[in-house]
């Protein structure tokens, strides 16, 4: 659901931020640190990355500077909007003991925070659909999750720059938002105007509440210029129609003892990705014996314990470890949710320190020349 | 008459091992000798062939109780090399990382070591039981003096942010800002522990000490200032080598230092406390005197007050950096890598710490000589010792071990950096 | 839970720094106190109860024929033997001499080099004797350590995961500094433990928890040298406090001898 | 993903190192199941482990069955639980056995080990409506006679005469008289209609492969087979990720897999 569009500035872009902060939401959205384009609490429009853009390739990112002052001129960066809606540290519940015999638990209340997602991209509306049909449409959802969630305001922007990395024109994920927004922005960077248009009913709400004005034909084109130009300068491309066979079909080439040489096990490329869901959990207990407790943490198929299985590791091999993930990504979550886990953002290659690249090793596996 | 060798118990609460051995000949000490046992590793051998970058987060790792020590003096001399000086912000930040070396380690002596000694318990957790309220405040005045080590440092035990030329990366207001609570109860404690400790039982005892301190113009002394002693020396650290120098004995793995051509001479709290009284705080210097301490002291037994109105002193100035603190635009400052000697002494909680070394035009490290401040101290400890000894001998072997082991904790002989337990031989011939 | 469980700490050739570490728990520093018994801690207490110890926390490497006898006997008197940091667990930075000549280390430092009394080499513990638990790190952790106390008198398992530091600095949400700011860092195959603290102070890690469960050293390697470290420098960075470590051992020799 | 509080009214040493304990739900109300299903049982302060049900499905109200085997810290911790003592369930989880598509066909179970308590339900529910089901054969092998299961249950079920009951080891001395050997061994001489029998199996996952290849040699089919798979799980609802094996959750499209969509998994080195 769309409506028809309008413009607004940079003042009722911050103006946009305040509203939401007004409606009691946590405004988080890009913001520069460390030398990258990071998700973090913003409080207005200065906290966004003004003028600044990323150049990506395999395990390189570099902030640089924008001839212009675009808000939303860069593409995605280290976090992903998991961090919020499946943070990486969930407490699930604490005992109370008395004595040997009474135990009493509790579980850890899923008051959730009320997050508003500012300046989600394409990729990532499609990654937290991902995200929702792990934990929300299986036969047992997760409740923290679901409250963070249900409660999510979502605004999205459509892409400018396609990042080096990115790919989401061949996983059809982007560069255009298609649904599942509240808000949906175009930056015109050279006129200095976002076209605004709602998704949802209280996105319009919000909407209404900004200084305007009626989106000219003019402008409307230019964002949908911005839009194509985007999808035609995708940093990395890959064939996805037939990959789930073609994986599947070849569990045992040589190419991932190829791949194992070079991967680290270091396991960021999952921690990275923005559909990468596995967890595992942790048990603490304090001095006295009183109490205990139970927490979830992220996890990764790349670590030893992740298969362990008394007397052995089902997985004891990189080779094995690096299949798992990508034919997991791209083969079997089709499988296993009717959809692929990958979304073509381009994070695991640009934040892998190694720079491998699964658009590279899926042409390899194909027998393309890479 | 044929050779008595008493050996009695292990002397706990110092940190490194050693042992105390005591040569009785007809009634009197004639020797008495601080073992220290602590295996050598050998530091100054592999630092030849690092780079200088490594000098201060290897040498941290000379002691886990004072490695910002070690880190302040390999970079300080090192930059020498290099033509760096820091000043502003960056120098500040410093003195603040140090100032919480200065409270974690003094308080951990005071109060987990040294205090139990004077109030009859085996250790502070003993001591907790009678005295929790006491326990408990001081544990977390040494906490506030590791919580400036994390947030300046990344942790409290060897600090992974000191680098040649500054920091890795300088915290901002907001990171700082939660210190400044915990410091000011932290200081309002400290006053109230200077007071109490100052009630401890002191045995009458007046040594004379040349005492060797650095002296600043216009603060006390962490990591600049002159060599200053109270017999006439004042030189710039420069001549170090050529004032001081370091024997071998065979009883122990900790060199032992000499003023040339002088002898024994005496570093540390006592000696900083004498040599710059005029530098503390007011609220420093009134807590001293309410305690009972003239401007100098030559009591080693009242050591453990000094400790406490430096780590009082340390506090305060940990609340002055951080209320004017502005992060500097720059983590660090970049030198020229080139071939030459540097040396450094600084403040360690226990005393001078000297280093230098030579670098050549890569930057590699040829040369490395590092005087830890417990082997500056041992050749006074063992005069003291001697001393001491003397009165006791009447004492029966477990009252007389326990007296040997509370005098030997009075220097805070922080032996894993020259050197763990103490055991005390007395050869009564 | 019956008795409280005697604990001893014992220190071999070592900074001090991680047996302080417990001193430096100082909000739970009476708590354990009250779950075990400290009956032997010398750096601590000077009471000391003889006999034998539930569990035994080791710190330090074997570099004298004398430490080499006395760990024997900690472990005859120990039920459960832990050793706590780099030293401990792979030698420590003092294992440097296994790859050099004593003698000449001990002219350098000392003026009558015939004083002194030591091994060629600087082991582990586990060299020696059968070692439970390992922590890692230079120096330990000491959330880490009391986890691994806490968990020994609930009897669970530590939770002190061997997988890579990376995982730790992505759950904090640092910014690799390798991929943004083209630094080498040790992380990806640096046992975790620390709490990626050199990466979040802007600087690579240097490797002091040893390595993870299964480092690619000759992978991580080769991308330091594409972003300008020279030989003599990787062989550097696999050279400190934890060298004697097999793994950093061996990417050390082929960093040139 | 909380627990629900469930305590221990009867802990019952079967051999050396494996205990069956009896549970009741703090809340007092039966706890139903099918066979072949797992909780994920919490031993308080020291973690969680998967583990399947082993009693009587018909018979919730006598309370919650699980057979443990003490191979580390938190399954050892579960096994030494003590009457009164407190322990979380979570559950039941997964797949089980399909009891429904043997009614009327001979039933094959087979059993390695511990396999045969998560085979132990659906022992229950043949025998419960026995006239259901043609021929019934249980073939049980342990690795020595000391680590037989459920020993005197056997013997009562041997004495039903309506089930045929093989049991071998691996390893015996001269005091047993049974036979000795695998239990693949077991499977040529069990009589049954290969062409109108399903078997269900359950045993580590080696004694499985060999225990499908030696039905298939005997006729029968992979559609035909049920098998018992095990991966770590942290979670047991296909949230945690650890289990996935290919395309299926463990915990949640198994741990009972028919084996034609098995096998090709199984097959696969470090899946
Ligand atoms: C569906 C299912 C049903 C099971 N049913 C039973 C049963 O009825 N009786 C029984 O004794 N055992 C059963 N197991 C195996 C039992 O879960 C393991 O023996 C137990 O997890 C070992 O944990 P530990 O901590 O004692 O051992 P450790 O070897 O210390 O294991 C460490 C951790 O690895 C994981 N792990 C290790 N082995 C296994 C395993 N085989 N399966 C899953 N996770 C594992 C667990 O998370 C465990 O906590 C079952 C496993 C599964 C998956
Ligand atoms: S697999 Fe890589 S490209 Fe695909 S969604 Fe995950 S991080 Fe992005
Ligand atoms: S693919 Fe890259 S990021 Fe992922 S585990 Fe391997 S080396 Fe690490
Ligand atoms: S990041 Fe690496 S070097 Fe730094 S503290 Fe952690 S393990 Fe040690």
């Amino acid at each position: 659901m769309t409506t028809a569009s309008a413009t607004i500035d940079k003042n009722g872009l911050d103006a946009l931020i305040k509203a939401l902060a007004g409606r009691g939401f946590r405004v988080v959205g890009p913001t520069l640190r460390d030398s990258a384009i990071v998700y973090d609490d913003i409080g207005s429009a200065k906290d966004l990355p003004e003028g600044w853009t990323d150049e990506q390739d395999g395990g390189t990112y570099r902030l640089v500077r924008r001839n212009d002052e675009a808000l939303f001129g860069y593409a995605v960066g280290p976090h992903s909007w998991k961090k919020f809606l499946h943070p990486p540290i969930q407490s699930l519940w604490k005992a109370a003991r008395s004595g040997k015999l009474t135990v009493h638990v509790e579980g850890a209340p899923s008051v959730p925070e009320k997050f508003a997602l500012f300046g989600v991209r394409a990729c990532e509306l499609h990654a937290i659909a991902i995200q929702d049909k792990v934990f929300l449409h299986g036969p047992h959802g997760d409740p923290h999750y679901r409250a963070r969630r249900e409660n999510a305001f979502i605004v999205a922007v459509n892409c400018s720059k396609a990042g080096g990395t990115c790919f989401c024109v061949s996983m059809n994920t982007g560069p255009r938002v298609g649904s599942g927004f509240d808000i949906a922005i175009t930056e015109l960077a050279d006129r200095g105007r976002f076209v605004v248009e709602a998704g949802t009913e209280r996105g319009r709400e919000v909407l209404a509440e900004l200084p305007q004005q009626q989106a000219s034909n003019e402008d409307a084109a230019a964002a949908g210029k911005v839009i194509e130009k985007t999808a035609a300068s995708m940093g990395r491309h890959m064939k996805s129609d037939d990959v789930h066979r073609l994986l599947l079909a070849n569990l045992e080439h040589p190419r991932w003892d190829d791949v194992a040489e070079r991967c680290l096990a270091c396991a960021n490329c999952t921690m990275v990705c923005p559909t990468c869901f596995c967890t595992t959990v942790d048990e603490s207990t304090d001095l006295t014996g009183t109490e205990s407790s139970r927490t979830r943490r992220w996890d990764s198929c790349f670590t030893i314990e992740f298969s362990y299985l008394h007397g052995g590791t089902v997985r004891p091999t990189t080779r094995s470890r690096y299949r798992q993930w990508m034919t997991h990504k791209l083969a079997t979550w089709h499988d296993q949710f009717g959809t692929s886990g990958c979304v073509g953002c381009g994070r695991c290659i640009t934040w892998c320190p190694v720079g491998i690249d699964i658009t590279q090793e899926v042409a390899a596996i194909r027998g393309e020349p890479t | 008459m044929a050779r008595k060798t008493i050996k009695v118990d292990y002397l706990a609460r110092v940190e490194g091992e050693g042992a105390f051995k005591v040569v009785v000949r007809d009634g009197a000490v004639k020797q008495a000798e601080l073992r220290i046992f602590e295996p050598p590793r050998f530091y100054e051998a592999f630092l030849r062939g690092r780079s200088f970058m490594e000098v201060p987060d290897i040498t941290a790792r000379i002691c886990g109780i004072c490695p910002i020590a070690y880190m302040m003096g390999s970079t300080h001399a090192i930059e020498k090399v290099l033509g760096i000086k820091l000043d502003g912000q960056l120098r500040e930040l410093r003195r603040l990382i140090y100032c919480g070396e200065w409270i974690e380690s003094h308080v951990l002596h005071a109060f987990m070591l040294h205090a139990p000694d004077f109030l009859g318990y085996d250790s502070a957790i003993a001591m907790a039981r009678d005295h929790g309220d006491l326990v408990k405040k001081a544990l977390d005045f040494k906490k506030t003096g590791n919580e400036i080590m994390t947030t300046v440092g990344g942790r409290e035990i060897h600090p992974i942010n000191v680098r040649v030329g500054g920091f890795y990366r300088v915290p901002s207001r907001r990171e700082l800002a939660p210190l400044l609570d915990k410091l000011k109860a932290a200081r309002d404690f400290a006053v109230e522990a200077v007071r109490v400790v100052s009630k401890f039982d002191f045995p009458d005892c007046e040594r004379d000490y040349e005492f060797v301190a650095l002296r600043h113009p216009n603060e006390y002394p962490l990591n600049e200032g002159r060599l200053v002693s109270n017999k006439g020396l004042d030189i710039p650290i420069e001549d170090y080598d050529e004032t001081f120098e370091e024997t071998h004995v065979e009883h122990s793995t900790a060199l032992h230092s000499h003023i040339r051509g002088r002898g024994a001479y005496f570093t540390g709290p006592m000696a900083r406390y004498s040599l710059n009284f005029d530098k503390l705080t007011p609220t420093a210097q009134q807590a001293a005197r309410e305690a009972g301490l003239g401007p100098t002291c030559n009591n080693p037994f009242r050591s453990i007050v000094i400790r406490l109105v430096e780590a009082l002193y340390a506090a305060e100035e940990a609340i002055r950096i951080i209320e004017a603190y502005e992060p500097p635009d720059r983590p660090f400052v970049e030198g020229s890598v080139r071939a030459g000697s540097g040396c450094h002494a600084t403040e360690a909680p226990r005393g001078i710490c000297y280093h230098r070394y030579t670098l050549d035009d890569t930057g590699t490290v040829t040369f490395a000589r590092i005087a830890a401040p417990t082997s500056q101290n041992q050749p006074t400890i063992e005069n003291d010792l001697t001393s001491f000894v003397g009165g006791w001998l009447d004492l029966p072997d477990k009252e007389l071990q326990h007296r040997c082991e509370q005098a030997i904790r009075n220097y805070d002989p922080c032996i894993s950096c020259s050197t763990h337990f103490l055991k005390l031989d007395v050869d009564r011939g | 839970m019956g008795k409280k469980p005697r604990l001893a700490v014992w220190k071999f050739a070592s900074c001090d720094g991680c047996q302080l570490s417990l001193l430096d728990c100082e909000d739970e520093l009476l708590a354990v106190a009250g779950a075990v018994d400290i009956a032997y801690f010398p750096e601590a207490t000077r009471g000391e109860i003889k006999g034998k110890y539930d569990v035994s926390l080791v710190e330090g490497s074997i570099t004298t024929a004398h430490d080499a006898e006395r760990i024997l006997d900690v472990r005859t008197r120990s039920r459960v033997l832990i050793t706590i940091g780099a030293c401990a667990t792979a030698g420590g930075i003092q294992a440097l001499r296994n790859f050099a000549d004593v003698k000449e280390f001990a002219s350098v430092v000392y003026a009558h080099p015939e004083y002194i009394h030591t091994l060629e080499t600087s082991t582990p513990i586990a060299a020696h004797v059968k070692v439970e638990y390992e922590l890692r790190g230079c120096p330990i952790d000491k959330r880490q350590l009391v986890e691994v106390i806490s968990a020994f008198i609930a009897g669970r398992r530590p939770v002190t995961p061997a997988h890579s530091t990376c995982i730790e600095c992505k759950l904090k949400g640092n910014v690799c500094v390798m991929v943004a700011h083209g630094k080498p860092c040790l992380g990806p195959v640096t046992h975790a433990g620390c709490g990626a603290l050199c990466p979040s102070y802007d600087r690579g890690c240097y490797g002091c928890f040893g390595p993870q469960e299964t480092p690619n050293t000759v992978s991580l390697s080769r991308q330091m040298a594409a972003l300008g470290m020279s030989e003599e420098n990787l062989k550097r960075i696999y050279s400190t406090f934890n060298a004697y470590s097999e793994d950093f051992r061996k990417e050390r020799e082929r960093h040139g001898s | 993903m909380v627990p629900r509080v469930a305590r221990v009214r009867r802990r019952t040493r079967e051999i050396a190192d494996v205990s069956t304990l009896t549970l009741e739900m703090e809340d007092g109300r039966p706890f139903r199941y099918e066979p072949g299903q797992f909780n994920m049982m919490t031993a308080f302060d020291v973690g969680e482990v998967a583990i399947s049900i082993s009693g009587d499905p018909d018979r919730a109200e006598d309370g919650l069955v699980h057979t443990i085997r003490e191979v580390g810290i938190v399954s050892g911790a579960v096994a030494r639980l003590t009457t009164g003592e407190a322990v979380g369930i979570r559950g039941p989880y997964g797949r089980g056995w399909p009891v429904d598509v043997a009614r009327g066909s001979d039933v094959v179970i087979m059993a390695g080990g511990l396999g045969l308590a998560p085979l132990r339900p659906l022992i229950y529910a043949v025998l419960n409506a026995r006239k259901d089901f043609g021929k019934v054969v249980l073939l049980y092998g342990a690795r020595n006679p000391a680590e037989i299961l459920y020993r005197a249950e056997l013997e009562q079920w041997r004495r039903r005469l309506d089930v045929d009951i093989q049991v071998t080891v691996d390893t015996a001395r001269d005091d047993w008289y049974g036979s000795v050997g695998v239990v693949t061994t077991l499977v040529p001489r069990a009589t049954f209609d290969a062409r109108n029998t399903i078997a269900y199996v359950c045993g580590p996952e080696i004694m499985m492969r060999f225990a499908a290849a030696a039905l298939r040699d005997k006729g029968i089919q992979d559609e035909s087979m049920y098998l018992s798979m095990e991966r770590n799980m942290k979670c047991g609802i296909g949230l945690c990720g650890h289990c996935q094996m290919g395309p299926v959750f463990v915990c949640r499209d198994g741990p009972v897999f028919r084996n034609d969509h098995l096998r090709p998994l199984m097959s696969v080195k470090e899946l």
